[in-house]
């Protein structure tokens, strides 16, 4: 019995498609200078609105048309009040995350009187790709929403890599005084991507009610907003780094379902965990100046990851008879992510000069 | 001179029409809101006054209640002053209040101040630690504490599904829940508001906000903070340590956040560690903080506002049967409104801010040029 | 709509009419639990002179949980504590309030008070039923439990299930899995998916609207079958076998209409198989005649104590007065 | 054009006339108005009063852009550039019609176009937080130019530059000129101005106080208009007798990058001996060690060799406080950086190392009061020009910020003043007072480490000239040995092989 077979990649595909797509917006809106607290909100707005569209029209196209368009209320009112009240934008996602509960939880109490269920978004395989061993069955066999997740990333490495956008949206959240003088409308680029992040935390929502399980239920984000935004600072601001983040948020997620259900934790978890240890442990011995010794490890948070290795290595060749609370298994990710950061260094990729910083020219 | 204080007369009285303006415009909202669900506004409005100040005894409870909010939003205002940008206080309060729990389910043998004084430092304890790996993280490792206190927020949600089943789980049919804390360790009321429901734990509101004033304004310390905030590299040409500073000042705010989680336990209504207890603290702290302008005198209301908020909504649910989510709907849009307002009010008198400094957000607390480091 | 009606607050009315007031920590749609019981107490509102004056739902915060408990103990004669996290907000606010009743639904007080009484099921005695059943079902011999968080009433599933499976085959193995939230229908159908993944082919949905996700699970992989808890769903979903029914509705009638007449007695009363609030019931066209079979002998045995619940199967008895229904 | 900040008029009814084909020269006190008037013709500020006509068309700016379109460009003091993109990148910086597209190239060879023209050469692929100040100003100039501005705006471009870059930049403002551009230059150096302008303005207290030919003129009657009295500008070294030694340095070798201790060096076995009583001046290039060498004494930078010695102790510990504590004073080069917290007040930022001392600070406690009153002292001894002691830093003029640093490192009577650019961006005035302060300093046996890029402040004040090159001492001049000419040759000194 392998815990580490296509069904499990499947579900950490599955996992991550909305996460990625919500953090991938978010990441435009906080190069540009914006960042919202409040997307959980927002993504909640997404799935009531696709919801409320389907208990309408039946019809899934219209649904994801609807939670685009709940995700753009609540991005607008982010950008109501990060743009042109300049209030603080942290108040303003705490906000916005009060009210996409509140609101979408009473509407969907007084307005909606019986709940519904949908079927989910269909599989779609694409012809040839899907046939090929694992990969095929993970990646070519699935709906269309995760295939349209990965054309957005790409589009999105594009746009801001490849493109005077990309650019101005960088210059946007770094100096935004130079993009001024430049004549780049700070406004305009900022409203942009934070109506781009409320599509994209739209989508997200209606996948999350309407694709993948074709129901709604109160609150039923679940903190995928807050994971995308974690996974936005966690990857640094740079789009490779959120694929990262995500995808291990999303692992460890799967695996935890996975080990909840088994007693004892079987040896290929040790041998993974140990493995994903070995990079950290090179990081730490490697030097300033790029050489590797041995005493840089003599430190003692370095020696603590050094023995915790090695005691990963060990249950790998003999698994000890333990499972661990559950709890523990949720922890993981982010314990993960801030032993990754701290092994990084991650001083040089730097948050944008400009972000949570509202824009004055002059006097108003 | 005259123009001048017409001037001023005038601000004041353009503020205040704003106020009132904010608060119309939240009443209109939520009387149409009302409406739609069947519930008269009046009706409405009585129940609200009832549960939070129409009686000593609610009073009290909406007092009690501001104390954790107003807590969290001194540590904001610390960090905030030392320009760091730490949301890690639903963690620090959860692990404050896991502390002192610990310490408290084991106390009862003590004498009741002395109970109380050693959870409500055990809960410091927990903060401070907490928020002691944020500091640790940045100050040597460079992490932006933004990042990693966020993060530990949701590790510590872990720590405490854990404790309340394994280690401090204590009640008769296991469910994840401490036993209840000795009467001993909690703390005391004042007598006069039946109920008991006012403890003496709102007095550290008007001290610490005056202690904290005091600190940052009046003290080298607090000048090293403020100075580290305004210009990190600034500070450390002039012989500061602002790594130091910023470090200090996110321990501290964790203390402030950890004391929030003994106070939430061990002076309010239910003396026993559960899952959720945090009650979202951690954020509506930061809110009101940031609608107090970051004022720690100013916060001591707006802390007020915000637990009436809360107060009031359980009672409009349990008298009028006003759903939990439409409360939600108008606490929210009581923040939005506000904000506006604040907005609209300073427009005004807003100047451009000066030359830009250095972003806040900058995660490595010395100059990438510096050899110096660890 | 909720079918509440508002109605003046004030002290409790001279007349004969006896006021009843609901809280709960779920939202009061929750398509499980607490929709459940608020339909049993309904229907007694409806039957009594009785009047249902308020719903304070979705409170999880222990602080709001006690204000909201005391605001209605203030204002009814019968206040139902719809939940077992609020076993200790009861323990405060009753000795407060002597002149109410108090019904605390799923969860035992720590200690003994005059005015609450606590009603239980033993959710677990229907869970050996249904492990059996599954176990016989079972293709693979691997069968498994999704909950929400892990909390005693969950666990008793899953004991149970591990009991009644060994009973039928030792060697079945028995998996759980907790999403941490009742409702949460994605967190549900990813569980359900590694439960598949892993083997099982028969799981037993301890979530209310969760339930969804685990259906779809089942839909995509062929061969798994689903138990409901609580109420029978066949028309919900095809793999549905049957359900561990739980008759909170009945639960939550009777202890309204005995509470309301002054019969309750204080103290913990359980519900078990015997009262009928209990029992493992098929879906019309899926039981084979052996399947049937096992039902009857396992409820028998049970009933007749050749069967005793194992540890953890039920919850731990309180040392103060104790009533099996 | 009329401008009031609150209650404070910044410009009074300013009417400023330039023609194509001109450079027009925009003098004036530090706080006269120079930097709002030039915000509002370029749409960073709105007017309260006036308007602007570009040939003969009213115009009404709200945005940069449309200053911009209208042809009107200005390279401010705080460049307008993004530090973490490439050059390239911050030429594609625009508004795009069609954002998509990558308008890197484009960009690319419109650079080209304008390097044809007019000679300026960007380097693409550089980050520009990698660049030097020139080198960023000259992007700026490019940017102009690219988006076609025909009228060009430098304020106090001169401020930053060595002589040789200045040389470069007044040679293309005359160029500029020439093919009919219009140049605005604002400048507190009569040299630069009688160097390059056709035309002058002079603003005082935000109104025009007069406007003409530069023909037509004499340094000394636009010194007076400025400040309203003409300015002694002659001085004369007071030979002092130098005493103890106050600084010195051995064999000291910084590398340039602090990550790689064995590459290329920044400073290489540089040495150095200051007395009291005596000004060292550094003269040299930008970029030849002379912010490494501050780095180092100020204890931020690491050496890989070489001692120093503070007041005749040895300094191996170093870190600000202890160069503080060791009698040392910094007037840094860019202080909006290092030098002063802008959000904070006045009084705090002049108080910023003493408020943590005795008498000001007691067992931790601070004494506002005696600080207020001290700052509000220290105002009128070194005249800076603000509301009152509780404005924001941040809010003063340029000229007054500088002001209120050298008040706070003078104060203290320090035994070593490093004075780095320490007239940058001041007014005639206020450079013959801080140039006064320093030789004052100088006579009551203080000593001065000057370094500066300008030559002519150099050579005036020196006891002694050190030359820096390519991070290597090239020589030691006195006074009397010390010429433009053979200063100049040294800095220029080509890197040994
Ligand atoms: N945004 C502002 N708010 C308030 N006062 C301002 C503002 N901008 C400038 N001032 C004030 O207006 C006056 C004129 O400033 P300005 O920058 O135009 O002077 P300047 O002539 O450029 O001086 P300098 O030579 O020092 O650069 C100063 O007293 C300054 O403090
Ligand atoms: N955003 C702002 N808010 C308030 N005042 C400002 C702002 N920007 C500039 N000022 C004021 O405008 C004036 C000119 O600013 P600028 O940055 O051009 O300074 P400067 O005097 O030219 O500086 P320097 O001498 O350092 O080169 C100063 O008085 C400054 O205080
Ligand atoms: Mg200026
Ligand atoms: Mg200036």
């Amino acid at each position: 019995m392998g815990v580490f077979d296509v069904a499990f990649l499947v579900s950490v595909l599955t996992i991550a498609a909305p996460v990625l797509l919500a953090a991938n917006g978010e990441l435009l809106a906080q190069r540009a200078g914006v960042m919202n607290v409040g997307l959980e909100g927002v993504m909640l707005s997404g799935a009531f609105c696709g919801y409320a569209v389907m208990c309408q029209v039946d019809n899934q196209m219209l649904g994801f048309l609807g939670g685009i368009a709940g995700g753009v209320l609540g991005a607008a009112l982010m950008g109501i009040l990060a743009i042109e009240a300049r209030v603080d934008q942290i108040v303003a996602g705490i906000a916005i995350g009060i009210l996409g509960y509140g609101v979408t939880a009473f509407l969907n109490q007084h307005f909606i009187p019986e709940p519904r269920t949908f079927d989910p978004l269909p599989r779609l395989a694409i012809p040839g790709l899907s046939a090929l061993p694992v990969i095929g069955d993970v990646l070519f066999r699935q709906d269309l929403f995760i295939y349209a997740t990965a054309i957005v990333v790409v589009s999105t490495a594009y746009a801001l890599h490849r493109t005077t956008w990309g650019i101005n949206l960088v210059a946007v959240g770094e100096t935004p005084m130079a993009a001024d003088a430049a004549g780049v409308s700070v406004r305009g680029v900022r409203w942009a991507t934070v109506l781009l992040a409320g599509v994209a935390a739209g989508a997200a929502g209606a996948y999350v009610s309407i694709g993948d399980v074709g129901v709604f239920r109160d609150d039923m984000v679940g903190g995928r907003g807050y994971l995308a935004i974690a996974a936005v600072l966690f990857g640094m601001w740079r789009l490779r780094g959120v694929l990262l983040a995500v995808a291990i948020f999303a692992t460890t997620d799967a695996i935890q379902l996975r080990l909840q259900s088994l007693d004892v934790i079987p040896r290929e978890v040790w041998a993974v965990a140990a493995i994903l240890l070995v990079p950290i442990v090179l990081r730490l011995a490697t030097r300033a100046d790029g050489t590797r010794t041995a005493t840089a490890l003599l430190t003692p948070p370095r020696l603590l990851v050094v023995a915790g290795s090695t005691v990963l290595v060990w249950f790998a060749i003999r698994p000890p008879d333990v499972s661990l609370p559950a709890s523990l298994w949720l922890a993981m990710p982010y314990v993960l992510a801030l032993v990754a950061l701290a092994a990084a260094k991650a001083s040089r990729h730097q948050a944008p000069s400009a972000l949570t910083i509202p824009y004055v020219r002059s006097e108003a | 001179m005259t123009l001048l204080s017409t001037a001023t007369i005038l601000g004041l009285a353009q503020r205040l029409l704003t106020q009132v303006a904010v608060a119309a415009v939240t009443l209109l909202i939520a009387a149409l809101l009302l409406l739609t669900i069947g519930v008269s506004p009046l009706d409405a409005a009585d129940a609200f006054w009832a549960g939070t100040f129409g009686s000593s005894t609610n009073a009290g409870t909406t007092l009690t209640q501001a104390v954790p909010l107003f807590l969290v939003a001194l540590g904001w205002i610390v960090t905030e002053k030392a320009g760091r940008i730490q949301v890690g206080f639903p963690g620090q309060v959860v692990i404050g209040g896991c502390a002192a729990a610990a310490v408290g389910l084991h106390a009862e043998s003590l004498p009741g101040p002395f109970a109380v004084l050693l959870c409500a430092v055990a809960g410091i304890a927990g903060g401070a630690m907490w928020a002691g790996i944020v500091a640790w993280l940045w100050a040597s490792r460079g992490v932006l504490e933004i990042v990693s206190s966020l993060l530990l927020n949701l590790v510590a949600v872990q720590v405490l599904a854990w404790l309340v089943r394994g280690p401090l789980q204590g009640s008769l049919d296991k469910q994840p829940q401490s036993a209840n804390f000795a009467p001993s360790t909690s703390w005391p009321a004042f007598p006069q508001i039946p109920g008991m429901t006012l403890s003496y734990d709102v007095l550290l509101a008007p001290v610490l906000a005056v202690g904290l004033v005091w600190v940052l304004s009046r003290t080298t310390f607090g000048f090293t903070v403020r100075a580290s905030g305004g210009n990190v590299t600034a500070a450390r040409w002039q012989g500061m340590d602002p790594v130091r500073a910023g470090a200090s000042a996110i321990v501290a705010s964790g203390a402030f956040a950890g004391l929030a989680g003994a106070a939430l336990l061990f002076a309010g209504a239910a003396p026993w560690l559960s899952e959720g207890f945090e009650a979202s603290v951690g954020f509506n702290g930061i809110a009101v903080a940031l609608l107090a302008r970051n004022s720690p005198i100013g916060a001591m209301v707006t802390a007020v506002v915000f637990s009436s908020l809360n107060v009031g909504s359980t009672s409009l649910q349990s008298l009028l049967d006003v759903p939990s989510t439409l409360t939600s709907v108008l606490q929210g849009a009581v923040i939005v409104l506000v904000l506006i307002a604040a907005a609209v009010a300073m427009r005004r008198r807003r100047t451009p801010p000066p030359v830009p400094e250095p972003s806040t957000l900058e995660a490595s607390p010395r100059p990438a040029t510096a050899g110096t480091g660890v | 709509g909720c079918g509440s009606s508002s109605s003046d607050s004030g002290e409790v009315a001279d007349s004969g009419t006896v006021k009843v007031g609901f809280l709960s920590p779920a939202p009061r749609n929750d398509g499980g639990f607490t929709q459940y019981a608020l339909v049993g107490v309904q229907d007694a509102v409806d039957a009594g002179d009785m009047e249902l004056t308020s719903i304070v739902d979705n409170v999880a915060e222990s602080q709001d949980q006690i204000e909201g408990l005391q605001t209605l103990a203030a204002n009814n004669d019968v206040v139902i504590a719809d939940g077992a996290v609020l076993n200790k907000a009861v323990a405060v606010v009753a000795p407060k309030y002597p002149d109410t009743h108090f019904v605390l639904v799923a969860s035992d007080l720590d200690e003994f008070a005059e005015n609450v009484s606590s009603v239980t099921v033993a959710v677990g005695l229907d869970a050996i039923v249904a492990g059996a059943v599954a176990s016989m079902r079972s293709k693979s011999k691997k069968i498994g439990m999704i909950a929400g968080p892990e909390v005693p009433s969950s666990t008793a599933w899953y004991y149970g299930m591990k009991q009644g499976a060994a009973l039928e085959n030792p060697d079945t193995e028995v998996y759980q899995a907790y999403t941490n939230d009742y409702n949460d229908v994605g967190k549900a159908k990813q569980a359900a998916e590694a439960m598949i993944a892993n083997g099982a082919d028969q799981i037993l949905s301890d979530l209310d609207s969760g339930s969804e996700g685990i259906y779809q699970a089942a839909d995509a992989a062929a061969g798994t079958e689903v138990y409901n808890v609580f109420a029978l769903h066949c028309d919900e979903n095809p793999n549905i076998v049957g359900s561990g029914v739980v008759s909170w509705a009945d639960v939550l009638k009777t202890s309204t209409t005995e509470a309301a007449a002054g019969d309750l007695p204080a103290g913990a009363i359980s519900f078990g198989l015997e009262s009928g609030a209990l029992s493992f019931q098929f879906c019309d066209d899926k039981p084979s005649a052996e399947e049937k079979a096992l039902v009857e002998k396992v409820t028998g045995e049970i009933s007749d104590g050749t069967i005793t619940p194992e540890e953890n199967v039920l919850l731990p008895k309180p040392d103060y007065d104790f009533e099996q229904r | 054009m009329t401008k009031r900040f609150g209650g404070f008029i910044a410009n009074d009814s300013v009417d400023l006339e330039v023609g194509w084909g001109e450079v027009h020269a925009l003098l004036g006190e530090n706080g006269a108005g120079k930097t709002t008037l030039m915000r509002i013709v370029t749409g960073l500020y709105q007017p309260d009063d006036g308007d602007v006509v570009v040939d003969g068309t009213p115009v009404d700016f709200r945005r940069p852009e449309q200053a911009l379109r209208a042809g009107i460009g200005m390279v401010h003091q705080h460049f307008t550039l993004v530090p973490t993109l490439t050059e390239l990148e911050n030429l594609a910086l625009a508004p795009a019609a069609f954002p998509v597209r990558d308008g890197r190239r484009a960009a690319l060879e419109r650079a080209e176009q304008v390097e044809r023209e007019s000679g300026l050469r960007i380097t693409p692929d550089r980050r520009v937080a990698d660049a030097s100040i020139s080198e960023r100003q000259r992007l700026e100039i490019v940017k102009l130019l690219c988006r076609g501005a025909r009228i060009l705006i430098f304020d106090e471009p001169g401020a930053a530059l060595t002589p040789e870059e200045w040389e470069e930049l007044a040679r293309l403002m005359r160029r500029l000129a020439d093919d009919g551009h219009a140049v605005i230059l604002i400048s507190h150096k009569m040299s630069e101005v009688f160097a390059v302008a056709d035309q002058w303005t002079v603003l005082r207290g935000g109104a025009v106080a007069g406007t003409g030919a530069i023909a037509d003129t004499t340094r000394e009657r636009l010194v007076e208009l400025m400040v309203g009295a003409s300015i002694e500008t002659r001085r004369v070294l007071e030979p002092v007798s130098p005493g103890a030694p106050a600084l010195v340095i051995r064999d000291l070798t910084v590398p340039r990058d602090p990550d790689q201790p064995r590459g290329p060096k920044a400073l290489d076995g540089v040495s150095l001996q200051l007395r009291a009583g005596e000004i060292l001046g550094v003269a040299g290039v930008a970029g030849s060690g002379q912010a490494e060498l501050v780095d180092t004494l100020l204890g931020v930078r690491r050496s890989t060799a070489g001692r120093i010695e503070l007041a005749g102790k040895p300094y191996d510990d170093r870190t600000p406080a202890a160069f503080y504590a060791a009698g040392g004073a910094l007037i840094a080069e860019d202080r909006h950086h290092v030098g002063m917290v802008g959000a904070m007040r006045l009084w705090e930022n002049i108080n910023l190392r003493t408020l943590r001392q005795r008498p000001l600070a007691r067992r931790g406690v601070l004494d506002p009061r005696a600080a207020r009153s001290r700052a509000r002292k220290l105002m009128a001894d070194y005249e800076v020009r603000a509301t009152s002691e509780n404005q924001p830093m941040g809010r003063l003029s340029g000229g007054n910020q500088q002001k209120a640093v050298l008040a706070r490192e003078l104060a203290t009577s320090p035994s070593l003043v490093v004075a780095v650019q320490p007239v940058r961006g001041l007014d005639v005035r206020a450079t013959e007072f801080v140039y006064r302060r320093l030789l004052e300093h100088r006579a009551q046996g203080g000593a001065v480490l000057l370094i500066s890029m300008d030559l002519d402040e150099v050579l005036s004040l020196s006891d002694r000239i050190l030359v820096l090159a390519h991070g290597r001492a090239q020589g030691a001049l006195t006074a009397a040995e010390a010429t433009r000419a053979r200063v100049g040759e040294l800095m220029t000194t080509q890197e040994a092989s």
